[in-house]
């Protein structure tokens, strides 16, 4: 089974990296851009079925370790 | 928007006392509103105004020839050191912000003390750090959050301080469960400068516009300063959003920009937005000049929308400066900033009223006399009182530590120990070269830097510089652990060749409403006067944490000290490891104190590490003794008759002889090691094995010289009263020491192993 | 000679590049800003170490897109030299100038170090004063320095002679432990086909004076300006 | 409108992130988790319809700028 996990970082958080970029964009000319928030993508392969140990097992290694919590959200999905 | 009513619970929730608020009522002759109660809350905070503190730091010795700008009065001092040339350092603490996220917060830490030294006017030129944790031994729950917080820290000043492009040049780390919870992060940043080019953080001049530089102004780190003026507890993790994300990257075109504009003589005044942001830059500035100041929040770079002015005056968003510019040459000042693509706004004026006046959109949201606001906080003659623990910890007898029986065993454990190891798992991950001046790496007595004052091969010039404290010494005796902190800086940076000339202390402590706790603040400082006083290194700034508690009590008391020295001639820049087969290793000071040969184990890592004991009286300190001791040493190695110069401090004289052989480290994964034959029988006697070979005894160097040179400087330091004596030969593969019988014989590549690769194996 | 140090904001070993051009080896050095878009007579560009941008998103991803990169390139193109020292290394591969890429230290941490590496080449403009397999020690101090490239650009570099530079140990063996940040086969440096453009991790302008504890990065400088006498001679 | 882009290490290219994350589940006991990758993910607000040509520049900014090529994969939605 795989899960697809999604950390970015938290809205009232400093993303200088998405500024960055988005800065970046626009000075290459895209100027539709308007603002850019960069995060991860983290895709973690597990034996088990989709079911509510699993997701909480997710839930709390993305708590643990996959996440910062104090900076950052995170959501996943789990996938066949 | 309505603004929430001032209720008693409000003006607590302020860390407003009752008192406290009548005396803002005072200031104000009226009530004040909820913006005006967070701006007095964030600069009558502990953090901004030291209120607790300052009567203990006005005992501090500020004053000499050299200093150009003293303590207390702009961000950072600033100390001649010749020719027109002088420097700016300070040490700030940000150990809150890294208990709760130590990557950020310890970025961040790097970057408030980075502003403040080019505030000044001066060209950041190194980096120091001093770091605290609870033990990283093992893999329970607690060794495993230890080293996330160690690893953490160390990460997050690496990413800001290599960014920024300044060299992490030294530091220290030590390892003991009163930091359990309450990690300390202690960053140091020296700056060089001319003279003339000290800038000054003063709003002068009616009219003079007011300009915001740096990126817009978020609600992150809302009211970090009186965070950080408060005990961690359960509820801080409530307090997460108070911290905040540092951005190098903007730092360093802030760096760049702000070095630029000082150049041109159109910037008036300039004070960076660190603790409490807005609110300190604009009233300080106001207070320093006598004058007043006027700003439109509207004109406000904002991150987000619907900010309040509360919220905007209290933020400490990151990398944001105030610039207080001649009327007339705005332009000259926009074109910098425009270079440097660096956002920019013009938010008021100088205004000649003595207030401090903010608008939002035209209308005022508070006005408060900027000079009394800064100056005017409540200072507390806090009562002190002898802590209860001395009484357990000094009816400990030294003589119930069982002898010494396995001396073989003993050393290569303590090498390993964590707060003895060699801390190449830290500054490996520091750009400590970056600018081409660090002729001598993290790894020896003190770092040495190279001014480049001069283009090659001109006489150039160079600085030592150190941090050092014992929180075990100063936690069994605060006033002696406060003075060995400054003799024991002065020490390693004579061993490196340096004559000592300034200094900057961050007093690390628990909360000082306890009158126990506030007794260790004022014997340190006492300490600190003395050590001062006789090494000729005035204080030149600092900073002040305290209530560095956790629920399981208060840290070690943790008064850092960093210290600054200069070397006018690279061949007296002096390293700690032994350099040629045969050269005679000599030992400058008596092996044991002669007072009382168990004295110098007290506090040790010989009595913490093996017996896991920190109790009875640390090692005596005898300043005299010391100073002679030093003055000694520095004119051999000015007279070009020292090969190697390294200090017994923890560990004692055993670590200090193997640190000589295995220290010196040419490059990756590649040791320069060398042996020595060591005879210490005529000490033995007498004496107690662990006392000589681990004991902590102070005011000791041990150097090596070439075998022609043995005999003239044993003289040369007898004869300034110096106790001298050859102790053994530098050679081999092994490490020998003799104390009436054979203590130990060890293989140095392994000394080395276990002392190199320690702290990475247990942070694998 | 004259050599040009490009300035992009995040630089920060470009005061470095021009103490040791100027005032170390005596030569004609000055600043390039990353908005000019003419570099003028150049002999030598140098792109320097540091955060260009941070190294927000990927290490040079976003420098290689200043108004300067298009006059460097033009200035390659036309056989001239350029060196990427750390970040510029980066930077050059970031902008299709040299093959591959770098990617994080395998230790995941940043390492500063002084390091061996090897003289893969003498044939080569920025290797030409020294011997193939002489062994000079030279800092590190990067935390993106481990280069990759697919197997097939891997064989053409060395059929090709292009590696410049190995990480070995101090007898001079290429081991894994030798390595600061686990690179394919241990490169610590290469030129582009032609030959005129070169990227390098370790920092030969922190091991150019016996102050700094080694002279041994010299011969990459002392190469280019033997290199540039030669072609300036023909 | 946003877009999310998600940039994935190809699986030629090591990835020690991913292996240090799947040690530390591991050592805290996670046992089913067999193998974690990281990535990026961005998102980029943008004025624009999802259209052709919006979506033809989004495929140029992630080719040019936001992913490498050479060690990198990309792909991207777009979102009302
Ligand atoms: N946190 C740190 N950052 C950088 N260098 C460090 C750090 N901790 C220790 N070092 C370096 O390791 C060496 C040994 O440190 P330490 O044991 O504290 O020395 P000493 O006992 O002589 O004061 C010094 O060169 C010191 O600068
Ligand atoms: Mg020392």
């Amino acid at each position: 089974m795989k899960a697809k996990i999604y950390v970015t970082p938290k809205k009232a958080v400093l993303d200088p990296q998405g500024k960055a970029v988005a800065n970046a964009l626009h000075s290459l000319g895209y100027a539709a851009v308007k603002e850019v928030r960069i995060g991860k993508y983290m895709e973690v392969e597990l034996d088990g079925a989709d079911n509510a140990a699993v997701q909480k097992q997710l839930d709390e290694m993305c708590h643990r370790i996959l996440s910062n919590p104090v900076i950052e959200d995170y959501r996943f999905e789990l996938e066949g | 928007m309505n603004d929430p009513k001032i209720t008693p619970e409000i003006i607590a929730d302020h860390g407003i006392t009752p008192e406290e608020f009548e005396r803002i009522k005072g200031v104000l002759g009226r009530e004040p509103n909820f913006t005006e109660l967070g701006i007095f809350s964030v600069m009558w905070s502990e953090h901004c105004s030291y209120k607790n503190s300052k009567p203990v730091l006005k005992t501090f010795p500020t004053k000499g020839p050299q200093i150009l700008v003293g303590a207390g009065e702009e961000n950072a001092g600033v100390t001649d050191i010749g020719d027109g040339w002088a420097i700016s350092f300070k040490i700030e603490s940000h150990n809150h912000p890294s208990a709760v996220e130590p990557f950020q917060g310890a970025a961040t830490g790097v970057g408030g003390i980075l502003r403040d030294i080019f505030t000044m006017g001066a060209r950041p030129i190194l980096n120091m750090n001093s770091l605290r944790f609870g033990p990283i031994d093992g893999n329970d729950e607690a060794a495993r959050r230890n080293k996330r917080l160690f690893a953490g820290v160390v990460g997050g000043i690496a990413y800001y301080g290599n960014c920024v492009g300044v060299p992490t040049v030294g530091g220290e780390v030590y390892f003991d469960e009163s930091y359990e919870g309450n990690p300390l992060l202690n960053a140091m940043c020296l700056g060089l400068l001319r003279h003339e080019q000290i800038a000054r953080g003063a709003a002068k001049g009616t009219g003079n516009p007011v300009f915001y530089v740096g990126p817009a102004t978020g609600r992150d780190g809302l009211a970090g300063a009186a965070f950080a003026s408060r005990e961690l507890t359960e509820e801080s993790q409530e307090d997460r959003p108070a911290v905040q994300v540092g951005d190098p990257f903007m730092e360093k075109l802030v760096l760049e920009a702000v070095l630029e504009l000082l150049q041109t003589d159109a910037v008036v005044g300039i004070q960076d937005m660190g603790a409490a942001g807005l609110t300190c830059s604009t009233c300080e500035t106001a207070s320093r000049a006598g004058t007043g100041i006027e700003i439109d929040l509207a004109k406000v770079p904002q991150r987000e929308p619907g900010m309040t002015p509360y919220e905007i005056m209290l933020s400490e968003s990151q990398e944001r400066m105030l610039v207080i510019v001649q009327k007339g040459r705005e332009a000259e000042v926009q074109r910098i900033f425009d270079k440097w693509d660096l956002p920019w706004a013009e938010i008021g004026f100088v205004t000649d009223t003595g207030l401090m006046r903010v608008k939002n959109h035209g209308k005022v949201v508070a006005e408060i006399p900027a000079a009394k606001l800064a100056n005017d906080a409540p200072v507390y003659y806090r009562e002190s009182k002898e802590p209860a623990y001395f009484a357990k910890t000094r009816a400990w007898k030294l003589s119930e530590l069982p002898p010494l029986t396995d001396p073989q065993k003993v050393l290569p454990e303590l090498l390993a120990s964590s707060s003895i190891a060699s801390k190449n798992w830290v500054y490996r991950q520091y750009d400590h070269m970056v600018q081409t001046r660090t002729v001598v790496y993290p790894g020896s007595d003190a770092a040495v830097v190279r001014l480049k004052l001069a283009p090659p091969p001109a006489k150039d010039r160079y600085l030592a510089i150190t941090t050092d404290c014992n929180g075990g010494y100063c936690f069994l005796d605060p006033y002696t652990g406060g003075a060995i902190a400054v003799a024991e800086a002065a020490r390693n940076i004579v061993c490196s060749g340096g004559r000592p000339i300034a200094s900057t202390d961050n007093l690390n402590f628990g909360n000082p409403m306890k009158p126990e706790i506030f007794f260790q603040v004022r014997e340190a400082a006492k300490g600190i006067t003395d050590g001062c006083n006789t090494f000729n290194t005035p204080i030149t700034g600092g900073n002040v944490s305290f209530y560095n508690q956790s629920p399981t009590g208060a840290i070690d008391p943790t008064p850092v000290m960093g210290m600054v020295g200069l070397i006018d001639d690279i061949a007296h820049v002096t390293t700690q490891w032994f350099k040629e087969r045969g050269d005679v290793i000599l030992l400058a000071g008596n092996a044991v104190d002669t007072a009382d040969p168990y004295l110098g184990l007290g506090g040790s890592q010989y009595a913490q590490c093996l017996h896991h004991i920190k109790a009875g009286l640390p090692p005596r300190l005898d300043l005299a003794v010391e100073k002679k001791l030093q003055d000694a040493v520095l004119a051999l190695i000015r007279a070009g008759q020292i090969k190697s110069a390294h200090d017994c401090s923890e560990g004692g004289l055993a670590v200090a002889l193997a640190e000589g052989c295995i220290s010196k480290h040419p490059g990756r994964n590649t040791a320069e090691l060398i042996g020595a034959k060591v005879n210490l029988s005529t000490f033995a006697k007498g004496t107690r094995l662990d006392a000589l070979l681990f004991g902590e005894a102070q005011s000791r160097i041990v150097l090596s010289v070439a075998k022609e040179n043995a005999d003239a400087v044993v003289a040369q330091l007898q004869s300034q009263g110096v106790p001298a004596a050859v102790i053994g030969t530098v050679g081999g593969k092994t490490l020998t020491i003799k104390a009436g019988k054979v203590a130990g014989k060890w293989n140095v590549a392994d000394l080395y192993d276990g002392w190199w690769n320690s702290i990475a194996r247990k942070m694998a | 000679m004259k050599f040009g140090i490009i300035q992009f904001p995040g630089s920060n070993c470009d005061l470095d590049k021009l103490w040791v051009l100027q005032d170390v080896l005596k030569q004609e050095a000055r600043y390039v800003w990353h908005k000019d878009t003419a570099i003028g007579d150049l002999d030598c560009v140098v792109v320097p170490g540091g955060f260009s941008y941070g190294d927000y998103l990927r290490t040079g991803a976003i420098a290689r897109f200043s108004p300067v990169m298009k006059a460097v390139a033009d200035h390659a193109g036309r056989g001239k030299l350029v060196i990427g020292i750390c970040n510029g290394f980066q930077i050059l591969c970031e902008a299709g100038l040299l093959p591959g890429a770098l990617l994080r230290n395998r230790s995941l941490q940043f390492r500063c170090e002084h390091v061996f590496v090897r003289i893969e080449t003498s044939q080569s403009p920025f290797t030409c004063a020294a011997q193939k397999r002489d062994i000079i020690r030279i800092p590190v101090a990067h935390g993106e320095g481990c280069y990759f490239a697919d197997p097939e650009t891997i064989a053409g570099l060395k059929k090709n002679d292009q590696i410049l530079f190995r990480y070995v140990d101090s007898r001079g063996r290429v081991a894994d432990t030798a390595s600061p940040n686990g690179s394919v086969e241990n490169i610590a440096g290469i030129c582009n086909a032609t030959r005129n453009v070169c990227g390098m991790m370790p920092h030969p302008e922190r091991a150019s004076e016996e102050a700094l504890g080694s002279a041994n990065g010299r011969v990459v400088f002392e190469s280019i300006l033997k290199h540039l006498r030669g072609s300036q001679a023909q």
